[in-house]
């Protein structure tokens, strides 16, 4: 049966949002359980996926049975269904999606409870729809089902953030125009590369295009990689599309903004990774000689420009909202340096970056769960009074600004290592100053966290009381925050039996 | 047509720029239909045209439509009016890589497609290729585009359904400006010419669902026909009137259980021991040669698309029409 | 290096492809419309007309001169042999694009239902006021 | 060269990280506590101490836990320099965890638990940076060791403690991330290699330049090493408690900046490279040189006590940079005997400053004037700890700087020459009057005179310990010098 995984991966989640929706209306206490049940069968899937990927190489589904068909016109056989892949670049990512998204749903159950108490009819499903959305994105060997699967997930996350009330319906408006503009970028880019290239599959289209580019350079192929790439950024936050996100993560309530930010800019990028190096090549990347210092100093301007604004702001969810675009700049800097180990770095931190963001977000979770808000000031003695989640906090903190060994300081080392045999000293400049940035906040809220209220221990000072999140929340956070470390620690195991494979041909030494 | 999308842009009156835009839609669809993408065509005059309009209207109609139109911005406006245009010169760039409009050699006409239409009957015995495609070929998009579907009526039900439910008390309050009350009495002419259409529409929806297989139509255009039925039901008499016959829960569940079907018959393929919708290895089960099974399938799987979208239509439609509170509405 | 013929060239192709230019104003219409228009519905129509632009950019490039609706007549059913590819319209733009439509009115559908709580709250669709409501 | 493959590294790095566990779980029961330290302290001597035959043989322990990156892993390497230090560090953990005890408990210190704990974990973090065998793991320990540092920093937990802290902080991680960190990754990317390899991993040919600027990166990127302008944290890391500022900022954590740096300097450049390259050599020289004789005279300003011992630590510190900046054989061995010397010098000193704040309450030289009569040993072990640091017999760190002067004439560089003797005055001007002043001087307070006696045996019996150390260093050198020469052989070895 392993031949059927792929599909696994994808049915899970959605079929569990069927169900969900189903319970809501009979028994609204079973449809969390369809939701961690289909996840749990999903990130199983993935798991042993990643596995058969290593030892195997790609692993190829085609829906309906449409695989290659001959065509008489054609000299080669072309896919004329629907095809998923796991292979190399996205199995890691498929694994860190279903995994992450398991363990935020058992972490968010007492959040939504409480939260939206009343309201919560649809929202495991809609949860469980947004992950079939994302899983879909990155497993997806076909660029119009890319699309769909892309609307699936911003749909439902759409419907994620306005369960935030008040402000967030704004928010997730404005979400919906930007979303939308990237999801029709994305499109019309389809419709330029399909103009010229008659397939929708990924893997016909990564076998002709290059023949189509053989008589010179194709300004439509040219135009609908730009459009894609666009659309991709609007989807990620990218600067300068990055206005919609820190409203909409933010406003949006805690246990949506716990799944979704993690996950959803980080499978924007992967798109944006897979048409890069899969639909087009890395050969055509370092032919843009145009496009490529642009991409660059935008995700140094990304990257400045997060970091910055999560220094001026005084909110924590906010702050971690300036973290997620700067990490973007990241990425999309490592995926344009496109040399190997800028490449290596990009697609490290697409897995370290989901857990990292994960973690940050649900210590924050339950930080608003006990505080009831996450302005720098009121954390007061938050340390005394949440000792765990502080301590998964700081672990997490760490990993971001990247002190070794945990999975932050990997990711950074490969990037900054592409960087300077780019000879782009600016990025590696602002990667060192995001540290940095990211170094000052956390010592600021361990000042006003721990140094800031008389030590309880002393005699003569108020006592603090425990007041620690339910072990729900806490053991998923603890865990997470656990495994930023492990992560970290098979870096070398990760890199060189999967990430390395995903990389191009041409770059091998 | 340009004209169109300008007038419904640059009118005040946020009913008139609907309509306009309602007009817009009509006249694309036509041209669709000139390029023989007749089952578009079908879609865009149900969907583009009937549904979103009416989409757009009842908003308006909980709303206001009176636009408020303040001074400045417009260097805002002339600057987002420069990018655009140089989006639009950038995109013009590549017309001359494109190979001729019409040209049946082009790649888009000459790689895959030809397949669609030299084996669909052989591999389907459906000779409308729109369904075969749709259905069959490339049925996981057309399971995910009905997920689609069930996601925005859900979404748009608890964006604005469960928050009323909950807040009913404070909605006076609030100072919302309750919508005018409606008189039935006031169009019994409508009344009564829809009470006289609404069983043909049915029945004729229903035959573009059941007949998909060899003419234009299939589950969205069928779909659509019938939520546009019990949507004009439901303008004509009022949402009471409608919600006597399908209550909220049964329409919430109809949603859910289309998409169930469709995505529950790729599964029975899987446990078949084909691959997921490859309704080809039903022939087990179902009367008939693989694909006479495959042909089976496709009408299975359009009568799940069928019923999403039909009871999504509805469902918005109310939600929209009544801002969540599922009594009174256009 | 400017070359006359190059220039005639592309005007020759402007004027064949004269489709495109429409298509291409059409989607840059609605993409000004979703990003300068300070109106929420204003934005969702815009919205609106960009997607029916894309779809008939991807009709446009489906299109084939001289061919029928893509449905296979009688005689050809019997005899599939006899199916002349080139009679046929585009399957595959069209159902991409049934795809686009129907996700594009659920999109709308979205953007209908936020707009209405938005204007619940600030009794206004007008984005300047409604972020001026926000600040107090 | 010998090569034994051995997890004993491992193990010695991980006692005290055990110890720590066990103080934070046994936190309730202060003597089974500290019982837990002491026993984990003299494992670690004795199982540092079960090492020294076989490295005194040119031997090498070494072990690889697992590989981080490709080609360099999360790997230890115990040679002699490594060993001594490591000896270093824990063997001044016990009489400083004594004192500790003297100085915390009678106070009833709040956190005392946590004190304990991120001491041990500091210590183990020493230790990791003393065995590792690459810059990678070097670089892990040493983020740790700022890391874990910092809540013993803030201790006090009052508004110069925070200001300090975040002084420390903005230092030392500033640094290490900004010009550490992209110096090391550059490193990677031109070699694939970060072993520290005797002679060095560039290959002949690299750019001077690159050379250069990699070079001054690494200097000021190990910023514990107090080289200026980048030492402003240490005067400013003198609020924590006087046990801390002894072990820490005396030994564990300024040693660690000098030894990465003296790790660099021999294993990533190679002392062949320094001796042939001058412009390497100068400017390691040059930038000990400024540092050595500044902070001397504005040591000379400070009246308060640890600030001018601050002063002075950054001072000794660039000694030993500018030891191995000479690239001679007699430099390096200079510099790797002043670690001890100076170690076991320094920390008597801070002991001293703690003793004579709990003996009479004072922080500052002006206010000890005439009150060293009323605690004798006290001001006897200072003086015997200036000395040492000073460099005159019969202490230990005469034999260091005897070597460090050879060194420097052996060099190209004989200026150093003028530089250490200008600088050992300085250090004399600086220390001596506070001894002369506490015992002779007129009383200026003597309010405090009469409350003034010899502080409680537990903190006496470890000020006794160090200082009769350093006198026993000078004459029982010879062991030290083994270890001092067989670095320094093998690494200048042509």
């Amino acid at each position: 049966m392993t031949e059927q995984l792929p599909i696994v991966i994808i049915l899970g989640p959605l079929l569990a949002a069927v169900l969900a929706a189903f319970a809501g209306w009979f028994r609204p206490k079973l449809s969390h359980p369809f939701v961690l049940l289909g996840l749990a069968v999903s990130f199983a899937a993935a798991l042993k996926l990643v596995f058969i990927v290593a030892d195997g190489g790609a692993q190829k589904y085609w829906l309906g049975g449409w695989g290659d068909k001959v065509i008489p016109s054609q000299k080669e056989p072309f896919v004329v269904g629907i095809q998923i892949t796991v292979d190399h670049l996205n199995t890691l990512l498929l694994a860190a999606v279903s995994g992450i998204a398991l363990l935020t749903a058992i972490y968010a159950k007492r959040l939504v409870d409480t939260e939206l108490a009343g309201r919560q009819r649809y929202f495991d499903a809609l949860f469980a729809l947004l992950v079939a959305g994302l899983l879909g994105i990155s497993i997806t060997g076909d660029i119009f089902n890319l699309y769909v699967f892309m609307e699936i997930a911003a749909l439902s996350s759409y419907a994620l953030i306005a369960y935030g009330k008040g402000r967030s319906y704004m928010a997730s408006f404005n979400y919906l125009i930007m979303g939308t503009m990237g999801a029709c970028l994305y499109l019309l880019g389809i419709g330029f590369i399909f103009i010229k290239g008659g397939t929708l599959n990924i893997d016909d289209l990564s076998r002709i295009i290059p023949t189509l580019q053989a008589n010179g350079p194709s300004q439509a192929l040219f135009v609908g990689f730009v459009l894609i790439i666009l659309g991709a950024w609007a989807k990620m936050a990218f600067f300068p599309f990055h206005g919609w996100l820190p409203n909409a993560y933010t406003y949006a309530p805690t246990a949506s903004a716990s799944v979704l930010a993690p996950l959803a800019t980080k499978v924007a990028v992967y798109a944006m990774l897979r048409i890069m190096l899969t639909v087009y090549s890395i050969d055509y990347i370092n032919g843009l000689t145009g496009i490529q210092p642009i991409a660059l100093y935008l995700s140094t301007a990304a990257i400045v420009m997060g970091s910055f604004f999560s220094l001026t702001q005084t909110n924590l969810k906010m702050i971690a909202c300036y973290f997620i675009i700067s990490e973007v700049g990241y990425m999309v800097g490592g995926a344009w340096l496109a040399n190997k180990p800028g490449l290596t770095g990009a697609m490290y931190h697409l897995v370290a970056d989901a857990a990292m963001t994960s973690a940050l977000f649900m210590a924050i979770g339950c930080i608003v769960y006990r505080l009831g808000q996450a302005q720098l000031d009121d954390l007061k003695g938050v340390f005394f009074k949440m000792p765990v989640t502080m301590a998964a906090f700081v672990v997490t903190m760490a990993a971001l600004i990247g002190v070794p060994p945990t999975c932050g300081f990997f990711s950074k080392w490969y990037l900054i290592q592409g960087a300077a045999q780019a000879g782009v000293w600016h990025f590696v400049a602002a990667l060192l100053l995001s540290s940095l940035v990211k170094a000052i906040i956390l010592f600021r809220i361990i000042e006003i966290g721990y140094n800031r209220v008389p030590h309880p221990a002393i005699e003569g000072n108020p006592a603090i009381p425990r007041n620690e999140a339910p072990l729900s929340m806490l053991i998923p956070t603890a865990a997470m925050a656990l495994g930023l470390v492990a992560l970290g620690l098979g870096t070398s195991t990760l890199v060189n039996t999967i990430i390395a494979k995903a990389l191009p041909a041409a770059l091998a030494p | 047509m340009v004209l169109f999308a300008l007038i419904s842009l640059s009118i005040q009156n946020l009913m008139g720029a609907a309509i306009v835009f309602g007009a817009y839609s009509f006249m694309m669809c036509l041209i669709w239909a000139g390029m023989g993408a007749v089952d578009v065509a079908f879609t865009e005059a149900a969907v583009g045209a009937g549904v979103s309009t009416v989409f757009i209207v009842s908003t308006i109609y909980n709303t206001s439509a009176t636009m408020r139109s303040r001074p400045g911005g417009m260097a805002f406006k002339f600057f987002i009016g420069v990018v655009v245009t140089l989006a639009g010169a950038f995109l013009l760039s590549a017309l001359t890589d494109f190979p001729d409009w019409g040209d049946p050699n082009s790649p888009v006409n000459a790689t895959v497609v030809p397949y669609y239409i030299e084996n669909s009957i052989d591999d389907t015995h459906v000779p409308n290729l729109v369904t075969s495609v749709l259905a069959d070929y490339r049925g996981f998009d057309t399971l995910l585009e009905t997920t689609v579907v069930f996601i925005a009526c859900i979404a748009i039900y608890s964006i604005l359904r469960i928050e009323t439910a909950k807040s009913k008390t404070d909605e006076t309050e609030e100072g919302i400006t309750s919508p005018p009350s409606y008189n039935p009495s006031d169009s019994l002419i409508v009344r009564q010419a829809s009470r006289f259409m609404i069983p043909f529409m049915q029945l004729f929806a229903l035959y573009v669902i059941a007949h998909g297989h060899y003419s234009p139509g299939g589950g969205f255009q069928g779909g659509v026909i019938l939520g546009a039925s019990l949507i004009l039901l439901a303008i004509s008499f009022d949402l009471k009137f409608l919600l006597r016959h399908w209550r909220e829960k049964s329409l919430m569940l109809l949603v859910a259980s289309g998409v169930f079907l469709y995505a529950a018959v790729g599964l029975a393929c899987v446990f078949m021991g084909g691959n997921y919708l490859e309704y080809g290895i039903l022939d087990s089960i179902l009367p008939g040669d693989q694909a006479m099974a495959r042909s089976h399938g496709i009408l299975l799987v359009e009568i799940g698309v069928g019923i999403t979208v039909m009871f999504s239509m509805v469902a918005i439609h109310i939600n929209l029409a009544s801002n969540g509170r599922f009594d009174r509405g256009l | 290096m400017v070359d006359s013929t190059a220039g005639s060239d592309t005007m020759e192709n402007l004027i064949a492809n004269f489709n495109y230019v429409i298509v291409v104003i059409l989607m840059m219409i609605g993409l000004w419309a979703m990003l300068a228009q300070k109106n929420l519905i204003k934005k969702c129509i815009g919205m609106a007309i960009f997607q029916t632009g894309i779809i008939l950019f991807f009709i446009s490039i489906g299109a084939k001169n001289e061919a029928k609706v893509p449905i296979l007549s009688k005689f050809v059913v019997e005899n599939s042999s006899a199916i002349i590819v080139n009679d046929y319209a585009n399957p595959l733009t069209q159902i991409l694009m049934l795809t686009a439509i129907v996700v594009g009115v659920a999109t709308l559908g979205v953007g209908l239902a936020l707009a209405q709580k938005v204007y619940q709250q600030h009794s206004t669709f007008h984005e300047d006021e409604i972020l001026e409501n926000q600040r107090k | 060269m010998e090569i034994i493959h051995s997890f004993t590294p491992v193990w010695i790095i991980l006692t005290s990280s055990v110890a720590a566990l066990l103080v934070a779980l046994l936190g309730r029961w202060p003597n089974v506590r500290e019982t837990c330290i002491f026993a984990a302290a003299a494992i670690k001597l004795g199982l540092l101490l079960s090492l020294a035959p076989a490295v005194l043989d040119g031997k090498l322990y070494e072990f690889e836990v697992m590989e981080l990156l490709p080609n360099v892993g999360l790997a230890f390497k115990v040679d002699a320099l490594g060993l001594l230090f490591a000896l270093v560090s824990v063997s001044l953990w016990i009489p400083t965890t004594f004192f500790s005890m003297g100085l915390l408990r009678p106070l009833k210190q709040h956190a005392q638990t946590r004190f304990f704990f991120f001491f041990a974990i500091a210590i183990s973090s020493a230790v990791g940076v003393a065995f590792s065998a690459n810059l990678l793991t070097l670089f892990i320990f040493y983020e740790a060791l700022s890391l874990s540092t910092y809540p013993l920093v803030t201790h006090n937990q009052d508004d110069d403690a925070i200001k300090g802290g975040r002084k420390y902080l903005t230092y030392l991680l500033g640094t290490s991330i900004a010009l550490a960190l992209p110096a090391m990754i550059i490193v990677y990317q031109q070699t694939g290699n970060l072993d520290f390899t005797n002679g060095g991993v560039f290959a002949s040919g690299t750019s001077t330049t690159l050379l250069v600027v990699l070079l001054v990166m690494f200097l000021f990127g190990f910023a514990k090493a107090g080289l200026m302008p980048f030492h402003a944290w240490l005067p400013g890391a003198m609020v924590a408690p006087a046990p801390v500022s002894a072990l820490l900022h005396a030994v564990a954590v300024v040693k660690v900046g000098v030894f990465s740096i003296i790790r660099v300097l021999t294993g990533i450049f190679g002392v062949d490279l320094l001796a042939n390259t001058p412009s390497l050599s100068t400017i390691v020289c040059v930038l000990a040189g400024i540092t050595l004789i500044v902070a001397s005279l504005i040591a000379l300003t400070q009246d308060n006590i640890k600030s001018r011992l601050a002063y002075s630590t950054i001072g000794q510190l660039s000694y030993i940079i500018l030891g191995v900046g000479l690239a001679t054989k007699s430099g390096v061995t200079g510099a790797a005997l002043h670690i001890p010397m100076h170690a076991f010098g320094k920390i008597t000193l801070f002991l001293c400053a703690g003793a004579i704040y709990q003996a009479c309450g004072a922080k500052y030289i002006s206010e000890i004037h005439g009150l060293g009569r009323k605690f004798p040993l006290t001001m006897a072990a200072f003086f015997i700890g200036s000395l040492c640091v000073i460099g005159l017999p019969p202490t230990g760190g005469f034999v260091s700087k005897w070597y460090l002067l050879t060194g420097s004439l052996d060099s190209a560089q004989q200026w150093a020459f003028a530089i250490f003797l200008t600088s050992s005055l300085l250090n004399a001007a600086y220390f001596l009057p506070i001894v002369y002043k506490a015992f002779f001087a007129a009383p200026t307070d003597t309010a405090r005179l009469d409350k003034a006696k010899e502080p409680p045996p537990l903190t006496i019996v470890p000020l006794f310990i160090t200082s009769a150390s350093c006198v026993l260093l000078f004459f029982f050198s010879g062991k030290l010098f083994q270890f001092a020469n067989t670095f320094a052989e093998m690494h200048t070895a042509q």
